[in-house]
């Protein structure tokens, strides 16, 4: 006997119709907001005025607007990096230390390339920054493709060693001499990141960021090295028994991986900081591995996911300051958004219909 | 130098006691196949709310009553997205220490914003039970959730998954999810539970903190402890004694690391290596163990019947 | 719950709008004295004052600041620019009508950069003299954060103050390399008292715990923190920003600001420095240096004694 | 006096009736088949009896009364006790635990006890299995009994079988099916899934057919020819497919293998000094019961698998321990033993198509996207793929996923082609289809190393047969003196002839 049954049921489509992709994303912040009204209520701030500052105040002048594309530098570029190896079907958690390895190169670089040219010290520091990064992600690689060693969890605690060798380089042969703080000395004037407009921090990396996102399409999509990587993804003794080298995708896409994640680390020295310091990357390579979730593995996605959480970012400290609202309503917010969208995007992959 | 290592040990369960409370929390989560890497948060929420209770209600029992729920709640919701929804296990886990991260410093700005000193409130004591032997005596001196983990949570631990039909299931689930579906058992249920047992241990682990260890909470409270915690349940091969040998050398570096210290010791290498110590321990033994480290083998594949 | 900021009240809308730019959360002492010296100053009507923290080193706060800037344009804008020191002073550089006053381990600049920085060192010095002093071991334990200068001063102060009535004292220094892990510190400050330390000084949260729990006597750092330990807590050296907030006042509204070093409002002789209430913890401390404590205390203030400035790592003595 | 019926079910799968009002009756105590094509619709029919799927409409009835399974839990409570072709055992664990999983009601687990209690069971059942044994350790055939006994241990009155002897080799077909008998004697319903119509003429009493999600009908075993029911099952008379002799007075060996040896996952010695060669235009069978070095002869010599010792030559030339796409070059077909792990199935059936022969698509690393499409229009149509170019693979039925791999292998026109168990699982059209497909390559001028378990199949295609037994080869035969008692004792290791 049936049981009475709500009339509607959800049907596993494998194609979502058209009409709904576009309001995915609307639903996305309606859902956000709906649960992060509840908190910015307690802090007895309004949630629309929040939002306000949130989301549009960032885009409604150019300096603001401009500080959203230097916040998603980075996340564009450790979203990439992460986005190669799960794409690989390699879950590269490492880019947090990766990021630092690069930093750490491009910081050296920066201080011995003192009077080399701008257009000779760059890209050295730029190949350093990706040579450091790769040979981080190399440990786990290799253990990965040839001991089998889950890489998972050999990166998420090869980040926890990164951070303990930045701390005694910090802490010992780095120290500023000056301050005695830990942070290494400045890198030269000549390896700095130039800025794309004056009077802004909008640096060289961006465009860096955005040549990562290009390349990362080209390779997807045209290039067969890209086809045998998605193979590899998403089945890997299918593809082994097709000739590709499960291997030697695996470890390559590991390491451009983790270059690309270096890279990252280079354009916070050479285009922010101009230091090596302990707390270079707010998180970014782990905001990493959430951008190219959300991002669905694609070039676009990437580039608009780590574009909405630069906005994100930015916004978190405007609202603070004009309503009062605690600075952890961003983080909170982007964790919310993150869980509501992980949510949603297996919606999508269903219709509703009616029960026969 | 017998008073060194007698004290050293001492040391060693103290510091060890949070770490081993999450990472059994953790093996009970990857045991039924989901690798919670929302350990960090759930921890750090844990030490707000279990403090903010017991302030609150002037009870410390109290408040770590509701540590231990609000860390259940956390296990469950991971629950939620990696059973219910079947969604990528990391991002999931990475998602919600970001949430939790964040809405402990939300919340402790709200209730405490603004003071330059911690709050703070009369914490749980130390429990001697052989004061006057000079061997025993300072090692049994120790909290009592110490005592209760060592002597309790990892045997219990270790007799539920190996010893009962509950374990049993647990285990089951984490290596062939098909099989305790076609057995008539509910996947998420058990699922649901080892997430919501594990929220709960790695909970009172970061409870330990702010209501044994400090009457207070402050920021940076958990510093890095649960990520240890994961490191700690491969080492341990997900098997609940040896998880805690993994949480004691763990304890035993970081306790002997200060004391080199404080002894005014200068090392040949950095204290950093100490640290970093435990991580690259982990890393050679899952080299060790190579293809045979026994993962469960359904840790992080979700499982849904259509 | 506590609103953040202080909603202007009408007849005020003329006092000077302050801004505070914290790098660390306000919980963290440092920028902590910071922001109540404001908050104090905003309560008393003197200053409008709003504040964004947690702005971390990862570039933020040089956007935060120049948005401030454009947007708020404060009269000033105090902060600690340790870790921020070059993107503080570019965007001074951009906005010579505000005043610039950060903590910062390096000198002020023209036009409108003037520096502060915790001299504590003196009250450390007492507290010294008091540990010396009421130390039974002759072994006395200090855990601090990283050995950077402005920590460095404070702990080297104090080892010569034990020092000078107890040359043989041992004292044991620690770094936990953070500046928030209170567990780590008191477990440090644990293996301190396992090596014979009954004296403990606190540079970071966590120590105090360590004294109560094993019935010893400590020293608070940065503010009076005798609540952490009733009875167990002797003093501290506390900073007031007060001295420093209330000349920049001044100033500011004078229009005669300028780039300098503010370090004199932070020391003992305006009041920027002192030494924390006993709350009637003076019963444990031998007579004699109570009045050696006064003595000094008095002296310092007139100029007449001086405490070195010692910042380079202290060494572990004998 | 029916034991289970299910009226009119429906369900869908999106678009796609995989029930369609869909009735079934079991009579208590018989073995009742059912019998279709790939996808027509029995397996999703008896998951939904065993509450792993929902039916969109429709009622179950067991011993007349109407009833709702919503989880294997509720079925098995009313006495339903299934076996999935993809076992569902863990294999850390032993058999014991295995069987008693989830039906124990005691919270302690008391180790002693459950063994006990299955070998009870098992005696009882006469289902001969060691208790302590670890699944993992154990064959395909014993791990099934597992799952048998697992259900009657649960009292199941009403067992389904899905398949079950897909994977066995005779001997254990005979067993299984004797075991059957037995427990038919006792009163157990039994519903038992399979494409092999001989199997279900000897063991079954009624059959039920149902074709695209519908029943074509019910009918007693006894009364029914196989071809009658073949014809039933697809619509049409069947045409088996044979080979037809052909001059081979001249052979020219095209793939040699000579004393190859390798090791299997437990690094035990698996293929022991095989050694022979395949001609131009000839059909080399490799018959033997499952589990004998076959599969991992197919994988050494397809490149995923590395030989120990020994030699592959294809032409003269030596390609051991080539890379697969090194062999793919030197004209090697290599048609996968498992669909599923040939082919990517998230991948477009044209990605596929291409997978691997990318080199010959890719200018300077990049993808000729143009001349991929129009060798992807050209296959499905020349090997009538019912798929679109950028269909999800995993979308498409077993059947076609077959034809994409026939397609991409033999477009190529290989010189030899090695073809494992290349209709395992295929309903009669498309065994027909693949079949017809290698006796094509063969008169093409192919060399072909196939291997099957089904000796049927050897002995239609085969113009030689070779017979393994534990790792090695214990006897070639000529097609025209092998008969299936010669190759049974062959099979059973009772005689080696060279
Ligand atoms: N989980 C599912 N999701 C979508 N479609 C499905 C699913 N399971 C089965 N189908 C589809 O339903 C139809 C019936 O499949 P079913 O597995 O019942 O066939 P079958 O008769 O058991 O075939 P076979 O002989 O190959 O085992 C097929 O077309 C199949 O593609
Ligand atoms: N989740 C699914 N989505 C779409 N089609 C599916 C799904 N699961 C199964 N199918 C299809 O259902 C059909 C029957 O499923 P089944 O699992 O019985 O496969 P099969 O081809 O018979 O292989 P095997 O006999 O090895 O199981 C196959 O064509 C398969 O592709
Ligand atoms: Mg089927
Ligand atoms: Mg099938």
């Amino acid at each position: 006997m049936e049981a009475k049954r709500f009339p509607y049921q959800l049907v596993k489509s494998n194609t979502p119709p058209l009409w709904m992709r576009p309001l995915i994303p609307v639903l996305i912040l309606l859902t956000t907001f709906l649960i992060t009204a509840g908190l910015i209520l307690t802090a007895q701030a309004n949630p629309f005025r929040a939002y306000y500052f949130f989301l549009i105040s960032p885009l409604s002048s150019q300096v603001s607007f401009l500080e959203v594309l230097v916040k998603s530098t980075p996340l564009m570029l450790t979203g990439v990096a992460v986005t190669f190896a799960f794409a690989t079907g390699y879950y590269n958690i490492g880019a947090e230390g990766q990021l630092y390895a690069g930093a750490i190169a491009a910081a050296w670089l920066g201080i011995v390339l003192g009077g080399v040219p701008a257009a000779i010290a760059i890209p050295l520091m730029i190949i350093g920054g990706f040579l450091a990064g790769m040979a981080w992600a190399l440990i786990p690689a290799l253990l990965k493709v040839r001991l089998a060693v889950d890489e998972v969890v050999t990166t998420l605690l090869m980040n926890s060693i990164m951070a303990y060798i930045v701390s005694a380089i910090l802490n010992g042969p780095w120290r500023d001499p000056t301050s005695g703080w830990p942070q290494s000395p400045e890198i030269a004037e000549n390896t700095m990141f130039f800025k794309l407009i004056p009077r802004s921090r909008l640096h060289f990396g961006f465009i860096v960021g955005i040549v990562a996102i290009a390349v990362l399409w080209f390779i997807l999509t045209q290039t067969s090295f890209g086809l045998k990587m998605r193979a590899v993804g998403l089945g890997k003794p299918a593809a082994q028994f097709a000739g590709i080298n499960v291997g030697r995708t695996t470890l390559l896409a590991a390491l451009i991986s983790g270059g690309i994640a270096g890279i990252a680390g280079v354009s916070e020295v050479a285009g922010i900081q101009y230091h090596l310091i302990g707390d270079l990357s707010a998180n970014y390579g782990y905001t990493g591995v959430i951008i190219a979730t959300l991002g669905g593995l694609n070039a676009i996605g990437v580039f608009v996911a780590s574009l909405f959480f630069g906005l994100i970012d930015t916004g978190a400290q405007t609202v603070s300051r004009a309503m009062g609202v605690p600075v952890y309503l961003g983080q909170v917010t982007q964790a919310v958004m993150l869980l509501v969208a992980l949510g949603m995007y297996l919606l999508q992959r269903y219709r509703i219909v009616r029960r026969a | 130098m017998e008073v060194f290592i007698v004290n050293l040990i001492a040391a060693t369960f103290r510091v060890s006691t949070p770490i081993v409370l999450a990472a059994i929390g953790e093996t009970y989560s990857e045991r039924a196949g989901i690798l919670n890497l929302g350990i960090e948060g759930i921890m750090y929420f844990g030490a707000f709310v279990g403090f903010l209770i017991a302030d609150k209600s002037g009870s410390l029992w109290v408040g770590l009553l509701f540590a231990i729920l609000a860390g259940v709640l956390f296990g469950l919701l991971m629950g939620f997205f990696t059973v219910t929804l079947g969604v990528n296990q990391h991002v999931s886990g990475l998602g919600i220490t970001l949430l939790l991260s964040g809405l402990t410093l939300f919340m402790f700005r709200l209730f405490y914003g603004g003071r330059s000193t911690p709050p703070s409130i009369p914490s749980f004591q130390v429990i001697k039970v052989l004061p006057d032997n000079p061997i025993l005596g300072p090692i049994l001196s120790q909290y009592w959730l110490t005592y209760v983990t060592f002597l309790v949570i990892v045997p219990l631990a270790w007799w539920i998954l190996y010893r009962t039909n509950f374990g049993l299931k647990i285990r089951s689930v984490g290596e062939n999810p098909e099989a305790v579906d076609a057995a008539g058992v509910s996947v998420p249920a058990i699922r649901y539970a080892a997430l919501g047992i594990g929220g709960g241990l790695m909970a009172a682990g970061g409870a330990f903190l702010s209501l044994f260890q400090l009457g207070a909470f402050t920021h940076g409270i958990i510093s890095g402890r649960g990520w240890v915690a994961i490191a700690i349940v491969i080492f341990g091969n997900w098997q609940p004694i040896r998880v805690m040998l993994g949480g004691l050398i763990f304890g035993g570096t970081f306790a002997l690391q200060l004391r080199l210290q404080a002894m005014g010791l200068q090392l040949p290498v950095p204290y950093e290596t100490f640290l970093a110590l435990p991580y690259i321990v982990t890393i050679i033994a899952l080299v060790i163990a190579g293809r045979n480290a026994s993962y469960p083998a359904a840790l992080l594949k979700p499982y849904r019947r259509e | 719950p506590p609103a953040q900021t202080q909603p202007p009240t009408t007849g005020e809308t003329q006092a000077p709008l302050f801004f505070g730019a914290f790098a660390t959360p306000i919980e963290e002492p440092w920028d902590g004295v910071i922001h109540e010296a404001l908050q104090k100053a905003a309560n008393e009507g003197k200053i409008r004052y709003e504040y964004t923290d947690d702005i971390g080193y990862a570039g933020d706060m040089e956007r935060v600041l120049r948005e401030v800037a454009e947007k708020q344009k404060p009269a000033a804008i105090f902060g600690d620019a340790f870790g921020n020191e070059e993107a503080v002073r570019r965007v001074a550089k951009d906005y010579p009508e505000i005043a610039f006053v950060f903590g910062s381990g390096l000198g002020p600049a023209e036009p409108n950069v003037a520096v502060f920085d915790n001299w504590i060192h003196e009250p450390a010095y007492l507290c010294g003299l008091i540990a010396g002093g009421v130390t039974k071991t002759n072994v006395i334990g200090v855990v601090g954060g990283y050995p950077v200068p402005e920590v460095n001063r404070i702990v080297n102060a104090f080892i010569d103050g034990v020092k000078e009535v107890n040359p043989d004292a041992k004292v044991l220094v620690t770094f936990i390399n953070s500046w928030f892990d209170p567990a780590a510190a008191k477990e440090a400050a644990l293996a301190q008292v396992d090596a014979g330390a009954d004296v403990l000084f606190a540079e970071r949260f966590g120590v105090i715990d360590a004294a109560v729990e094993k019935g010893l006597l400590a020293f608070g750092n940065m503010s009076d923190q005798y609540e952490l330990g009733p009875g167990h807590v002797l003093t501290g050296p506390v900073w007031n920003m007060t001295p420093t907030v209330e000349y920049v006042i001044k100033q500011v509204e004078g229009g005669t600001f300028t780039a300098q070093d503010l370090k004199d409002f932070s020391m003992v002789g305006k009041g920027g420095a002192y030494l924390a209430p006993f709350h009637g913890m003076e019963s444990k401390i031998p007579e004699n240096i109570l009045a050696l404590v006064k003595q000094r205390d008095e002296e310092i203030k007139g100029g007449l004694f001086r405490v070195d400035i010692k910042e380079e790592p202290p060494a572990p003595t004998n | 006096m029916f034991i289970v019926e299910m009226q009119s079910i429906t369900k869908r799968f999106g678009d796609l009736l995989a029930n369609d009002h869909v009735n079934f009756e079991l009579r208590k105590g018989e073995i009742h088949a059912l019998l279709g094509e790939n996808g027509a619709g029995k397996t999703t029919l008896m998951r939904v009896l065993y509450g792993l799927y929902h039916p969109d409409s429709g009622v179950i009835k067991v011993k007349d009364r109407p009833v709702v399974i919503h989880s294997p839990k509720d079925a098995i409570q009313l006495g339903i006790g299934m076996v999935t072709q993809h076992f569902a055992l863990v294999p850390p664990l032993t058999v014991a635990e295995n069987v008693v999983l989830g039906y124990q009601n005691s919270f302690v687990l008391n180790q002693a006890q459950i063994e006990e209690s299955v070998a009870e069971a098992a005696r009882r059942f006469g289902v001969e299995i060691n208790p302590k044994a670890i699944v993992r350790h154990l064959s395909v055939g014993q791990r099934q009994r597992v799952e048998i006994l697992k259900a009657l241990y649960r009292n199941a009155e009403i067992l389904i079988l899905d398949e079950p002897t897909a994977v066995l080799i005779p001997q254990e077909v005979e067993a299984l099916f004797e075991t059957l008998n037995h427990l038919k004697q006792e009163g157990l319903s039994v519903v038992f899934i399979s494409h092999k119509l001989h199997e279900v003429t000897q063991i079954t009493d009624r059959i039920t057919v149902l074709r695209d999600g519908r029943v074509v009908g019910t009918v007693n075993t006894t009364e029914v020819t196989q071809k009658e029911v073949a014809a039933m099952m697809v619509g049409r008379e069947t045409f088996g497919v044979s080979r037809i002799d052909t001059d081979t007075s001249d052979p020219k060996p095209v793939l040699e293998i000579i004393d190859l040896c390798a090791n299997d996952d437990k690094n035990l010695p698996v293929l022991k000094n095989i050694s022979f060669a395949v001609s131009e235009g000839e059909i080399l069978g490799i018959a033997g019961v499952g589990g004998n070095g076959q599969k991992e002869l197919a994988e050494t010599i397809c490149g995923v698998r590395r030989p120990t010792a020994g030699k592959v030559l294809v032409e003269g030339q030596d390609v051991t321990g080539k890379s697969p796409s090194d062999l793919t070059r030197a004209g090697l077909g290599r048609i996968p033993e498992d669909r599923h792990e040939g082919m990517v199935i998230h991948l477009t059936v044209t990605e596929n198509l291409v997978l691997e022969h990318l080199d010959e698509f890719t200018r300077n690393g990049m993808l000729d996207h143009k001349a991929i499409r129009q060798y992807a229009d050209d296959l499905i149509q020349k090997f009538q793929i019912k798929a679109k170019p950028n269909d999800i693979t995993r979308t498409l039925s077993g059947g076609n996923m077959q034809k994409v791999l026939l397609a991409r292998v033999l477009a190529r026109n290989p010189k030899v082609i090695i073809a494992p168990q290349p209709t395992r699982g295929l309903d009669i059209g498309a065994t027909d289809y693949v079949r017809q497909q290698l006796l094509e390559q063969r008169q093409r001028g192919a060399a072909i190393l196939l291997i099957s378990e089904d000796l049927d199949e050897i002995l239609a295609l085969s113009d030689r047969i070779a017979v393994m037994y534990e790792g090695e080869i214990v006897g070639t035969l000529p097609a025209s003196e092998a008969t299936p008692e010669r190759l049974g004792l062959l099979m059973s290791g009772a005689v080696k002839e060279h």
